[in-house]
């Protein structure tokens, strides 16, 4: 067996303790099926050794390692039925699982890189022209959009002829009058749009139905008639104002 | 076939591989001398006739590239369907109604300056084409519609286009403010229908 | 030699200028479906074995690269493949022949801890990529090899990876705990978690 001082390699090129035990293991120069392991623990405690009398710093996984292979050697060495669980037998058996495991890799990385490699072996084409992917745009417009557009040119470009309107209306004086007479005649509570002339559609409806109601607040103001409203969008309801006497004397 | 030899199989790579054409003189720094370059490339260009990659020479230099038919394969072309911008509509709507136009009368017309790409775009869609030049100073280009535009737009011929008539007749002249109302009023509708 | 049609024309000058392998079904977005590709995409192979250049399917897609005999002629100095490390090469190895795995696996098989940058290399080079989490404890990250690991290494698919059927019949792909179950080793199970 080679002298363990062979390796003088320094600890900075393994990689951990089993990368160490695997190199020290492939120095038995067997198969890792055939490999002794107590050899090997020797092995392993006599490079840690002499790393110490070389004054080595040793990291502190390879001394963990060193205390479980001595712990393992001398399980090994234990008679038989002294032995603890697990046995020194399977814990062996699993170190050499583990190298064998590590070796299979450490092997196929090599073979690995050394296939044929793009760039290095095989290569491709260096500047390849490429497909192409060409966005043809399709056009959607339709007449409407063409004629809708111009239209609106037209209507932005013209020189606009301001014309006023003439809007039905009923004036806030009319409605005034309207409503002061007819609120006369009701006894009971009116819904505000029967105050409203009737056979009226459109701008001239809106109009009375809007001066009528302020209409209606300024003469609650003037306290010719009462208002009603049982909440927000409910039916407005009016009456001609009833004196009363306690309102008299609150004033 | 003949078998390919060494000295041919390294031209061939070494033109493969090459990111410009190559002349005898640089092929030679490649593969050296152990070959006749010269009917070695005829061999390979012999080779590659009627291929989809061909060898050929220019100017002393050799490259390999794809067959010229089959250019249409290499450019995969997708539609893609876009809106029209409102100024390309616009613009395509003047013209439409005015053509010939030049760039400047269709600006006068819109009341906006028209971009660059807005006449490009209706010519990539090959609804416009230029139609020749107004016989005025600075001689500019005017503009006109093409068969396309009418079939595209299902137009027998711009006659078809409504006029100024029909167009106030289905309100598409109306001033903006009138518009407006009538959008006002129509979203307070929909509002209530939401509500209730 | 029969004359090359069309079809096959098409699929040699696609693959010649795509800027990286294709599949069948980005071939056909070029070339259609007039032919029967798998079988063109053979018959070119054969075609091109024994040139300078071959063409090859790397996991499921196919490119043109140069006879791997050739490389002395069109390797030039520049081009230096930077060394992977050897923990990044048995990282690789490992994510490789027993992918999807974690990162703790990987530390099993190595007896050490997996430096921070090991796997950022993997990556960085486009071999490795994350592929989800495992459902344990911990959902730790899982890596396997990616498509471009395949074509880098000359791979057609995973089961290319030199040896892998012996390593697998020998069992050492598998976990220890499970090679020694099968190894009918007595009074084990109980005694996993000794295991590190």
């Amino acid at each position: 067996m080679p002298r363990p001082e062979t390796l003088t390699v320094s600890f900075e090129s393994w990689e951990g303790p089993l990368d160490l035990l695997l190199a020290l293991a492939r120095t038995q120069k067997v198969d890792l099926r055939e490999i002794s392991i107590l050899a090997l623990v020797e092995q392993y405690l006599a490079y840690i050794e002499g790393a110490r009398k070389l004054k080595l710093e040793l990291a502190a996984d390879y001394l963990v390692m060193a205390a479980w292979l001595a712990y393992l050697k001398s399980a090994l060495l234990l008679p038989r039925e002294a032995q603890p669980e697990p046995s020194p037998e399977e814990l062996a058996l699993r170190l050499q699982l583990r190298l064998q495991r590590l070796q299979a890799m450490r092997e196929a990385g090599a073979r690995l890189m050394a296939r044929d490699r793009i760039g290095r072996d095989v290569f491709v084409r260096e500047k390849p022209e490429g497909l192409r992917l060409v966005r043809k745009a399709k056009w959607a417009a339709s007449l409407f959009d063409l004629i809708q557009s111009y239209g609106q040119i037209r209507a932005r470009t013209q020189p606009v002829v301001h014309m006023v309107a003439v809007r039905p209306v009923m004036t806030l004086d009319e409605a005034i009058q309207r409503v002061g007479t007819l609120v006369g005649a009701a006894i009971d509570w009116t819904a505000l749009e029967a105050f409203l002339p009737t056979g009226q559609d459109g701008p001239m409806a809106r109009s009375a139905l809007a001066s009528s109601f302020v209409a209606a607040l300024e003469l609650a103001r003037q306290g010719r008639l009462e208002i009603q409203q049982e909440g927000i969008f409910e039916p407005i309801f009016l009456r001609a104002a009833v004196p009363e006497p306690s309102a008299g004397r609150l004033l | 076939m003949e078998e390919p030899d060494d000295f041919l199989r390294a031209v061939e790579a070494v033109l493969f591989v090459s990111e410009q054409p190559l002349t005898l003189t640089e092929l030679k720094l490649h593969v050296g001398e152990a070959g006749d370059l010269p009917s070695v490339l005829a061999t390979l260009s012999d080779h590659y006739a009627g291929r989809g990659i061909n060898l050929v020479e220019r100017g002393g230099r050799w490259h390999f590239e794809t067959a010229a038919d089959l250019a249409h394969i290499l450019r995969r072309e997708k539609d893609e369907t876009r809106k029209l911008s409102r100024a390309a509509m616009e613009t395509l709507a003047i013209i439409a109604y005015h053509e010939p136009v030049s760039r400047a009368e269709i600006e006068a017309i819109r009341g906006v300056q028209v971009a660059k790409g807005t006449l490009d775009v209706l010519m990539e869609a090959g609804w416009v084409r230029p139609a020749g030049r107004r016989e005025v100073p600075g001689r500019p280009l005017i503009y006109a519609t093409t068969l396309e535009f009418l079939s595209h737009f299902g137009l027998s011929s711009r006659r078809d286009l409504p006029g100024i008539d029909d167009l106030r007749a289905a309100g598409l002249l109306d001033p903006v403010d009138l518009a407006l109302e009538g959008l006002g009023a129509q979203s307070v509708v929909e509002n209530d229908e939401e509500e209730a």
